[in-house]
């Protein structure tokens, strides 16, 4: 795993600590698998212990899972969880309007936030079969807001994705309100940088860049031309509260 | 009615070419696996397989030549990535093309509850501005009939499926079963299904499921068949009973890499062992190593009447 | 975050005059009486009561002049019959006029789960032929898009209600809480409503919920209060915990043949006691006479993860 | 309770036995309360042992419960049962076309059987406010065939509804299919005769007339011009086995 200059934490610990700082206490969060949900517990564990994470194979859960998560529907989910229901009316909170923050990943994002995750080239007869939405189109369609995690580069980071899996701001400005959805993807934390869209273009615009990247490298490595918000700066460091925290969440040190 | 019988019988009976089939209701818990690879075994081909996410048993299953299309939102290993049989399958028609019906996890869900409610259609508002709207032409959108203002309305239609094989903790012989945990869409697949399989990892007796009827997702009379499979959702997991297995799903995913390696995978796991009990004593200590030895009971709830 | 607090605090909070308000959600058993009798004393007005079966306690309400608006399926007295209070409500305006919003029981069923889910109208094959679409306006009669013959369909608006009071076994401070036997409504109204009252009728530690996450019908973060109120649903019964009190029923249905007899009742039994407890005390050995002494447990179910 | 000439049984239980032949073997019946249930428990003891019944709070039960029950959802019908869901998913299985039959009452039934329990009179300005239909609407428009259980008077058994609550034919013909319903009424079971639909018009003729009573007297307490089937005859007298299992079921005697 690549090492950051600051020796205390890897770049995937950073990119957990910011995805924890999306989350506010007392909200209900999608959190799915892998880093969201470590960021979820880091969450919890600093200023949003009421926060509660649903999963769409029919959990509720708002403690950490006592091991590593290799799938939501893991045993170590299921245990201690506040509710054990189905996909359907887990899911339906979030067409509900009672879902605060969803958190999706996938394999292309374009300048409006729209994700692919299904096929690359014509889905009629495409380059490459990706594995497909699973929850992903619904939380980015139905979620107050969309928080979006994604390898920084330019075959991920593209104009315009071949194919919307999970609607982002469509073709920006208000084409999504005008496709009949609120919310919208309020963040992509990369691992580089952090991207927030701006302005009623919708449009995707540098926030932060991380700790030892720099504004060029990150322009460099994104598909469009990738524009500034004027208060764009460094993301912040993880505090001490934050790097305690990730690490009692993530005893194995899986992210380190 | 003793519904009990042989799993190999049961996929004989009930599971037809060109069926549309619930494999994996319970997302990546409770996959019957066991039934799956039995469905390999007698070749079905033409499989219509649904299911929300089916960790890698759907993509086993097309690499293995049984599927003819796939209704679902998520193909693939949910350790691994990629599922390479969907892959060559959709990319190069290897070992054979197959029709893909896209769907969300929602949809799907919505889909087979229309299904198990004889709703007409599920109207939803996901996948408005999706292109799965674009990809699979069941979707209609419509308008709210009941609204003054436009809003869209995505409908979609019901999922009825011919058969739904359901991986439980325990069930009696006659088709009433306990599941807990979460259970995805099991629910609305056994009552949507015009056949249901029970794949029970216990069998007990019927007293046992009756003395708790809030934990039973479907009647038994529902039910076409019950097996007792100890196990048989090996590699998945099974709260209070099997962990995940993997190392299992990592190595699936790594030689599944190539035609050739998936091929020699079945070879050893599927079409190897003549059937469950026979690839359980292949797996031998490893399969011990996942049993769940805890005990973290539920409080007691009591039913009586008076 | 601890929601403890008392039923006439929690009344007075969470239910205001004009609100819609779930009561009897389970339809016969677990009907929250003790909530019912609290809004009356508090003199709540013009609310809109939702329940597909209320037995005799929609009735109570509206011969008490709380209720401006009935929406359900059947309300009277269910081992009784008619429903004097409410026919004198419609019949004669007494004590006020209210507005009637027909329903069946499955339609009632399916606009709550519309109003839970966020569907923006759930499509209903029931209430074809039947006047109840012509006595309730918010129904629309429509053909199904997806069909090519003459399909109609009935549109069900979502019903998203105020508050709903939802009687259960057993609940933690915190929201969380077990059901079990039946549920009617009771999953969709906790997820359909702005506000949850949990009138528990035993209060437990977070770890007994918790050992059985399967048996929360609706996540405890949806809840804004929790009353601890034992025998809370008395007239009605709850499994394991309280039969039906027949002869309370029956004599409610006689006296509330007249007006004069109905004030009477109200008085004696309503706006008499204080509250939940001194109505329990009044009770006295009839109220220990009803509570179930048995003990038939449901069968253990083992949540371990390793 | 008044007796019949034929001293073994009441009218009640001849009611009730009449209902039971009405329910084949390994059907998904929803039985309602009352009358109905005691039907059940004597189809299942005599001629339908594998026959299911649903109830519309959320039940699945074959057994028998072990005491008289004043609602559904008493405690005793609950121990035991075989499924203990919700409304949703167990009225779900009527409009999925997956019941067989249901029973339902009323308090008005008409020629073509439809039914009425919410208003007598105008509905704006009822003279009578009934309870309304609870589960009945759905059970008349959506369970494979309609038993309709009545007190045999003119009062009751008139020539058109005021309101139809439970739709059987609806005006006859082929109204009910029309409206996009399948099923119907196929015997109303009172307490003098039974009566079926017949032909194409499906109005309600008189099929059989109980033991100790005759054709005048229920051409007389019908509201409309009663026709009789070519077969007419007399319901056939419960059988030794019938008024065994009866008695087992009414443990208590309630319907003697």
């Amino acid at each position: 795993m690549r090492r950051l200059e600051v020796p205390d934490f890897s770049t995937q610990e950073l990119m957990i600590i910011a995805a924890a700082r999306e989350i506010c206490d007392g909200e209900v969060v999608f959190v799915g698998m892998r880093l969201p949900i470590t960021a979820f517990g880091v969450a919890r564990l600093t200023h949003a212990p009421n926060a509660v994470g649903l999963f769409e194979c029919g959990l509720a859960r708002d403690l950490p899972a006592t091991e590593t998560l290799y799938t939501m529907s893991d045993p170590a989910n299921q245990q201690g969880a506040l509710w054990a229901s189905g996909l359907v009316p887990v899911m339906g909170q979030l067409q509900g309007g009672r879902v605060d923050a969803g958190f999706i990943g996938g394999a292309e994002i374009d300048r409006y936030g729209n994700i692919n995750s299904s096929y690359i080239g014509d889905h009629e007869a495409p380059k490459v079969k990706l594995p497909g939405s699973g929850g992903a189109a619904d939380i980015a369609a139905m979620a107050g807001r969309l928080i979006a995690i994604m390898n920084h580069d330019k075959r991920r980071l593209v104009d315009r994705v071949g194919y919307v899996t999970s609607p982002g701001f469509l073709a920006g400005g208000d084409a999504r309100r005008r496709a009949g959805l609120d919310g919208g993807p309020s963040a992509v934390i990369t691992d580089r940088a952090i991207l927030r869209p701006h302005g009623d273009r919708h449009e995707l615009h540098l926030a932060s860049v991380h700790p030892g990247h720099d504004v060029a490298e990150v322009v460099a490595n994104t598909g469009w031309p990738l524009q500034r918000l004027t208060d764009a700066g460094e993301t912040p460091a993880p505090t001490a509260a934050e790097v305690a925290a990730l690490r009692e969440v993530d005893r194995d040190g899986f992210w380190r | 009615m003793d519904k009990l019988v042989g799993l190999a019988a049961a996929v004989a009976t009930h599971v037809g070419d060109g069926d549309s089939v619930v494999l994996g209701a319970c997302l990546e818990a409770n996959i019957p696996f066991a039934a799956s690879y039995e469905i390999i075994r007698q070749g079905r081909r033409g499989l219509n397989i649904i299911a929300p996410i089916s960790d890698a048993s759907t993509d086993m299953m097309i690499g293995a030549g049984c599927v003819g299309q796939v209704t679902g939102a998520w193909v693939g290993s949910v350790s691994g990535g990629l599922g390479h049989n969907y892959r060559r399958a959709v990319e190069q028609g290897e070992p054979q093309p197959i029709t893909i019906r896209d769907h969300s996890n929602f949809s799907l869900g919505m889909a087979l509850m229309a299904g198990a409610y004889g709703m007409p259609y599920a109207p939803l508002r996901s996948l408005l501005g999706s292109d799965i709207l674009k990809s699979n032409p069941a979707f209609k959108l419509t308008e709210n009939p009941l609204s003054d203002a436009a809003e869209p309305v995505v409908l979609v239609p019901p999922l009825r499926p011919d058969v739904a094989v359901l991986a439980v903790q325990r069930a009696d012989r006659f088709g009433n079963a306990h599941l807990w945990g979460n259970s995805g869409v099991t629910q609305e697949a056994a009552l949507a299904a015009a056949r249901v399989i029970v794949m029970a990892d216990e069998l007990v007796e019927t007293e046992v499921i009756r003395s708790d009827p809030s934990r039973v997702l479907f009647p038994g009379y529902r039910v076409a068949a019950v097996c007792h499979v100890p196990g048989g959702v090996h590699p998945s997991p099974m709260v209070g009973r099997w962990r995940r297995d993997n190392a299992f799903f990592n190595d699936y995913h790594q030689q599944s890499r190539t035609a050739a390696g998936f091929a020699a995978w079945l070879d050893e796991w599927v079409l190897g062992p003549e059937d469950h009990p026979a690839y359980d004593a292949k797996l031998g200590a490893q399969r011990e190593a996942l049993r769940i030895k805890g005990q973290a009971l539920a409080a007691p709830a009591n039913y009586a009447a008076t």
